[in-house]
């Protein structure tokens, strides 16, 4: 007899997604992972827009990861252009881009995850059982909102950052006051990771697939011009076409991407897997957790993203500390000529690689967009692990095996909004 | 529609008319639901943001619904005040929107998108299904979608709270008003006023930029203005807003009515280009 | 011959004597490069050659949008507490000296508003003369001639002649007399232009230029935006509202500056609008600033600053039903 | 009235009460000072109003519906029509409000010693005529004749019925009761017209030699009813209104009160019609 356990919706999850397992009397026949956030479109609604607008649109995409859609839209659409921005606003990018890490590093953490730790449904409860932690947590996702606000403009969907540079820089006191909330919610973060290495780890798996990230070489981990994967191979972004197969499914309003016909994971384990290289107190926690994270499944994400999140706090303070040293400097934007041309970027988005490529006419209006997300990556590594949990539950209870499978999906971290929007044109 | 508002109270049935007792009302803690339909969810992180106060929301609302932060999978109510983002664009959006309609007694439509339609309807004069074909290829040309609308075209709303994302004061100031059954009032001029409150520099006049401030919904602050951005108009527009007048102006300084039209769109897709009222 | 003449030289040091008083401020440029009136912490900061600053000096006094009002269940209603630093302002032209006169009238006279009088009580005023451009015609309206300062600063070609307009200013003079010298310079001479004449006799017959096309034109054009009231020196209508706080308890009074030609401005509850249209509201806006009402009643409000022509985006510009009704206009009698 | 200004500005201390529902959407509150000298003190004119403060909600200017008492006890009849008034309703006795005023110039009915006085309120008009008629009963002696016209839309939206029955059986004065829409239900006791008011004056023939029309209702009422009067000879400085603005502050200072060159607030509410009929407008 079969039948078909639904989990709808995906709860403490960033968008719509629904999970359904089919089952022919107890044994699991095939799970399906369906992301169902209703489509915006978005690659057709840049279409005809100008170069100018395409970063303010393209933002929407989502609103955890707008500040990385914004930026990695910019540098896409500035590569397109030919313009290259100063080191003031190269600089203002990757600062607010640590602002999202924190952001999203410490809602992940703390308001999705930190509850399954404390056994509350949410929030609220989580609010009772844990305050001193959830405050803890919302002092650092506040730091992170403030750098993105104050570099931002808007706290989501950033404004300031624009094609060939940026509105207004912030003045000497608001990098003071950055500095001052950075630097106090530091030790916070350090005491994050305690926290989160103090939990027993789901599994001590080996991973079941590839990793990728971006690889900077000059340039910080962040940017990079090619993205590598474990097997040692490397590719430079604007063949990632070439290298990501991509399949529209039935069962799901996004596409995802296999590389070689394999699923590979991107993200924060990806990035310390691949060795990215960390800030002094970063480097410090990586090594003490080493073990945990190296060659680990997925589960070890949440590890990582911790490891990650004094990174970010740390390396925000360098940042800060750089700006303020030279100065309030207001520069007037780059003027960019309309031109033909196509330019594809790829960043480090807080949940892993993400990837916009444009093509502009004469006019400088879009004609061709296509964006790669990191949860459409990590899709079809998401939909096998999966499958293999509730093979490996067969026969357990309908709730015990529901919320084994949430848990694994946020330990993806999915974001889903973001993963709909995968096109090609 | 800008804000709908109702009052939150129903007629007293006659009889409790006269109280001359002082009954102490029990202390009231509204059940609240949040919940998004095509949308990039800033309208809930927007809460979820509020650091400082979440602790206290917690203690003061009974969160009911809210995927993106609850497990509690419920949504059949009662409710008394649900925070929905996003257009309706799906059939599921439709359902989800009618069922939280009627099990809750007020319908906030929370951001852009719920009031205006915002990003994803831009191109609403276009075929929704040759958009779909465009991006997920000729099969997927039976997706089930439509045009993405504000609430308004489906159902009633009692308040709303504008912004792509939300202001959080805004959101705050709702909560606190509903503690009291009450919605705030907020102020119904354009961002011009606080953009010029600010002591910004004008972009419209002094660089001839294509600002959209005099037709959109303050409350901002003047967040874009402020920081050297021109308003995009996420707000929506504001009541009364001269459109004829501000496209007339954007026109003599050179700017095609295809590009201010464009733009103009970006948030809310059926403007009345005449309007002068 | 009186020691009145302050040289340019002399300046800072004047500066550095008035801080002894409190915070000066003063014509600035922000890094937006707007005129504005900003705290000056050294000389460098001056900017004496700003023409007229776009919010004017009223902001020290009504606040854009403050918190007049807390209330807690306890204590009930109160004000906050309004700071007792003294604010040295400095550089205002005469037309900003006769908008803070103005609003003088109305926020000490009859019905005193605390937070105002406890704010003006704590300014002082240190006038400027100026040179009008395009925009203003101050010499018309009568404002030339400065109204209410502690210490008026008349310019000459080398320095300042310095004024004392209160006991207050008088000291301070006294107090600097090491930086004066005698001097047989004279002021500037002012400019004259004829719109003053016309306007005045306009307000004194009640003109309202009933038949002026230009109503309807102004209704069609105007974007509600609000920058003319805003920027004005004289124009202080202010919205209140109040918001409870998320502990059910406590709550907050807002005030804020509003502006005739919102929407909102004449509804009543229920939705009625008694200034239904932007024509009705144009002619509000003329009747307040030209004829007045309430406790100024029959003062011409309009200090010549030139602001609104300024910054109104579609540049409307009141003073156009003066000179359009030149001719129609009858005589009073 | 109160002669300290920073007092003044600031909203007094007051509870509710007592609480009486008039009709689906309009009560009586009996509100009083916490201050027992101040709410002792508090004396007043009728056709004055009060700025009342209801916490987190804002501030509204609310006739006074009542004439002082001894203990220093005020009545305000509101209608829920807003934020504010929705707010105040939710409020029930021992709730903390505040209070400023008494604000306006209140009816001049000193100058209508000896002469007949004709009350004409519409709705919510009732508010401050009420005061007023009870002013006028209290010297009675003082003034001839004395008749109040009352239009509501439908009899259950009639306000103070208890009080119109007891009115209606004076002799001292003659009460004529209008509905707009009549409906099954009658109300008890009363005696009542159906049609709009300024059809109820057209019908009723009141001597207008030496007498005072005093109106006051919603703003469409102001311009038949002063039409019908005219034409039944009252002249234009006998025709006292009470009008409505929005109102910030209540002392001439917020400006949106403004009706011509004069303020509701302070050289209102209550106009002789010859000062505002040539102001736009006005009514
Ligand atoms: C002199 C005078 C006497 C009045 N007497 C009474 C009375 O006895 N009983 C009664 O029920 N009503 C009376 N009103 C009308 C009453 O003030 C309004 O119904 C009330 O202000 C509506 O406020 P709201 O917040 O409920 O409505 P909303 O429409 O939500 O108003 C929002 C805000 O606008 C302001 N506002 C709106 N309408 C008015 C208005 N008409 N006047 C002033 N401010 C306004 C208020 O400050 C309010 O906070 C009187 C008005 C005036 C001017
Ligand atoms: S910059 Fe834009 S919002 Fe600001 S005043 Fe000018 S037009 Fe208005
Ligand atoms: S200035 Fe305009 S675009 Fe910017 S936040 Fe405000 S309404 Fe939105
Ligand atoms: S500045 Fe001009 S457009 Fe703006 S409100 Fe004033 S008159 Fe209207």
């Amino acid at each position: 007899m079969s039948s078909v356990i639904e989990i709808s919706p995906l709860t403490r999850v960033e968008g719509h997604g629904r999970i359904f397992v089919y089952l022919d009397g107890k044994r699991v026949e095939r799970v399906q992972l369906a992301l169902t956030e209703s489509p915006r479109l978005f690659e057709a609604l840049l279409l005809g827009k100008s170069y100018h607008e395409v970063p303010e649109i393209v933002c929407r995409i989502c609103s955890l990861c707008s500040t990385v859609h914004r930026v990695v839209s910019l540098q896409a659409v500035e590569k397109a252009l030919g313009i290259e921005v100063s080191e003031q606003v190269r600089l203002y990018r990757e600062l607010i881009l640590y602002g999202g890490h924190i952001q999203s590093h410490a809602l992940h953490l703390f308001c999705l995850v930190l509850p399954d730790h404390f056994g509350a449904s949410g929030l609220p409860e989580l609010a009772a059982k844990a305050p001193w932690e959830l405050k803890m947590g919302l002092r650092i996702k506040a730091a992170g909102n403030l750098v993105q606000e104050t570099v931002g403009g808007r706290l989501i969907h950033p404004v300031t950052l624009i094609p060939g540079g940026m509105g207004k820089p912030v003045r000497t006191e608001g990098l003071l006051n950055l500095r001052y909330n950075l630097a106090s919610v530091l030790s916070d973060a350090c005491q994050a990771y305690e926290l989160f290495r103090s939990f027993s780890p789901e599994s001590d798996n080996p991973p079941g697939h590839g990793f990728m990230a971006v690889q900077g070489v000059s340039v910080p981990a962040l940017f990079g011009e090619t993205l590598v994967t474990g097997m040692n191979r490397s590719f430079p972004v604007e063949e990632y076409r070439e290298a990501l197969g991509e399949r529209v499914t039935d069962h799901s309003y996004a596409k995802n991407s296999l590389i070689n016909g394999k699923p590979v994971i991107v993200g924060a384990l990806a990035r310390l897997n691949l060795g990215m290289s960390l800030s002094p107190k970063g480097a410090e926690a990586f090594r003490d957790s080493r073990d945990q994270i190296m060659q680990k499944d997925v589960y070890a994400n949440n590890l990582a993203q911790a490891v990650e999140l004094i990174h970010a706090v740390e390396h925000a303070l360098e940042i800060v500390d750089t700006l303020i040293a030279s100065g309030f400097r207001r520069e007037r934007p780059l003027e960019a000529m309309p031109r033909k041309g196509s330019g594809v970027s790829a960043i480090e988005a807080p949940r892993g690689v993400l990837i916009h490529s444009y093509s502009f006419d004469d006019r400088g209006l879009c004609c061709a967009a296509d964006i790669i997300t990191p949860t459409a990556i990590n899709q079809a590594a998401m939909e096998q692990d999966l499958l293999a949990l509730a093979r490996s539950m067969e026969g357990t209870e309908e709730q015990e095996m529901t919320s084994a499978l949430e848990r694994l999906v946020r330990a993806y971290d999915p974001c889903i909004s973001c993963a709909v929007h995968v096109t090609k044109l | 529609m800008n804000r709908n508002k109702s009052h939150l109270h129903g007629c007293k049935d006659s009889n409790t008319g006269t109280t001359g007792s002082p009954v102490k009302a029990p202390s009231y803690r509204p059940v609240i639901a949040m919940a998004g339909l095509t949308a990039c969810s800033g309208c809930q992180l927007t809460f979820l943001n509020c650091e400082t106060e979440l602790p206290e929301l917690t203690r003061r609302f009974t969160i009911y619904y809210f995927p993106m932060g609850v497990t509690a999978r419920a949504t059949c109510g009662p409710i008394d005040i649900a925070f929905v983002e996003g257009a309706v664009s799906t059939p599921d959006d439709l359902e989800l929107l009618l069922k939280i309609r009627s099990t809750s007694r007020f319908l906030v439509a929370f951001g852009t998108c719920a009031l205006w339609g915002g990003v994803a309807a831009m191109n609403n004069n276009e075929s929704r299904k040759s958009m779909v074909e465009a991006v997920y290829g000729k099969s997927a040309g039976g997706m089930k979608t439509f045009n993405p609308q504000p609430f308004v075209n489906f159902v009633k709303v009692d308040f709303a709270i504008t912004g792509c994302p939300p202001e959080k004061s805004e959101l705050l100031a709702t909560l606190a008003a509903f503690l009291k059954g009450i919605f705030p009032v907020f102020p119904r001029y354009p961002v011009c006023t606080e953009c010029r409150n600010r002591e910004n520099r004008c972009l419209l006049i002094e660089d001839n930029d294509i600002c959209l401030g005099p037709l959109i919904q303050a409350g901002c602050n003047a967040r874009c203005p402020t920081v050297g951005i021109i308003c995009e108009g996420c707000r929506g527009p504001v009541a009364e807003a001269n459109v004829a007048a501000e496209l007339k102006l954007l026109l003599e300084k050179g700017f095609t009515r295809e590009e201010i039209e464009r733009r103009m769109r970006r948030f809310y897709p059926e403007w009345d280009y005449e309007q002068r009222y | 011959m009186a020691k009145d003449f302050l040289r340019h030289s002399s300046l800072p040091l004047f500066l550095k004597e008035l801080a002894a008083y409190g915070d000066v401020h003063g014509p600035v440029m922000t890094d937006d490069t707007v005129p504005a009136f900003g705290r000056i912490d050294s000389p460098a900061d001056l900017r004496l050659d700003n023409r007229r600053a776009l919010i004017p000096p009223k902001k020290y006094l009504l606040p854009p949008r403050e918190t007049v009002l807390t209330f807690s269940p306890d204590r009930g209603y109160r004000h906050p507490p309004v700071s007792e630093r003294k604010i040295i302002l400095f550089g205002l032209h005469p037309c900003d000296l006769a908008g803070i006169s103005y609003l003088d009238k109305v926020f000490t006279a009859t019905e005193p508003d605390p937070l105002y009088l406890k704010r003006r009580r704590n300014l002082i005023l240190v006038g400027l003369s100026c040179e009008p451009d395009d925009y203003c015609f101050c010499g018309d309206m009568g404002t030339g001639e400065p109204s209410q300062f502690d210490i008026f600063l008349h310019c000459t070609v080398e320095g300042y002649r310095l004024a004392g307009g209160s006991p207050q200013g008088e000291q301070i003079i006294s107090g600097i007399s090491m930086l004066l010298s005698e001097c047989e310079l004279l002021p500037h001479s002012r400019q004259a232009c004829l719109i003053e004449r016309k306007i005045l006799d306009a307000a004194a017959c009640n003109e309202t230029f009933p038949d002026s096309p230009l109503w309807d034109d102004f209704a069609a054009r105007c974007l509600s935006c609000g920058a003319c009231s805003l920027c004005c020196p004289t124009c202080y209508c202010f919205d209140i509202r109040e918001y409870g706080s998320l502990d059910g308890e406590t709550a907050k009074r807002l005030r804020e500056w509003d502006n005739c030609l919102f929407t909102e401005h004449g509804k009543v509850a229920g939705g009625f609008n008694f200034r239904n249209n932007r024509r009705a509201r144009f002619l509000y806006r003329y009747q307040h600033k030209y004829l007045g009402f309430g406790p100024v009643r029959g003062i011409v409000a309009c200090v010549g600053c030139g602001r609104c022509r300024e910054v109104c985006p579609v540049r409307i510009d009141l003073l156009d039903l003066f000179r359009e009704g030149g001719h129609e206009q009858q005589s009073c009698n | 009235m109160n002669s300290n200004p920073v007092i003044k500005s600031l909203p007094l201390p007051a509870k509710i009460t007592g609480l009486r529902q008039l009709s689906t959407d309009t009560s009586l509150f009996s509100v009083r000072l916490d201050d027992g000298e101040a709410a002792r003190q508090f004396i007043f004119e009728p056709g004055q109003f009060i700025q009342l403060s209801v916490p987190a909600g804002g501030e509204v200017p609310i006739s006074l519906a009542s004439t002082p008492t001894d203990n220093g006890t005020i009545e305000l009849c509101v209608r829920r029509s807003g934020h504010v008034t929705s707010l105040l309703h939710t409020q029930e006795v021992g709730a903390r409000l505040g209070i400023r005023g008494p604000y306006g110039n209140g009816f001049p009915v000193g100058e209508w010693k000896k002469k007949n006085v004709l009350l004409l309120a519409g709705g919510l008009g009732i508010a401050p005529l009420r005061s007023l008629l009870h002013h006028l009963l209290r010297h009675r002696v003082e003034f001839g004749d004395i008749a109040l016209m009352y239009g509501a839309r439908e009899p259950s939206a009639i306000l103070f019925k208890e009080e119109m029955v007891e009115l209606g059986n004076r002799t001292d004065m003659h009460l004529f009761l209008t509905v707009d829409f009549a409906s099954n239900e009658s109300p008890a006791g009363l005696i009542c017209n159906t049609g709009l008011l300024p059809t109820l004056l057209k019908e009723v023939n009141f001597a207008t030699e030496n007498t005072v029309a005093v109106v006051c209702g919603p703003p469409a009422l102001y311009r038949c009813v002063i039409v019908e009067l005219q034409g039944s000879g009252f002249s234009c400085d006998s025709i006292f209104l009470s009008l409505e603005r929005r109102m910030k502050c209540g002392v001439g200072l917020c400006c949106h009160c403004a009706v011509g060159d004069l303020f509701c607030c302070t050289d209102g509410p209550v106009f002789r019609y010859t000062d505002i009929k040539g102001i736009r407008e006005a009514l």
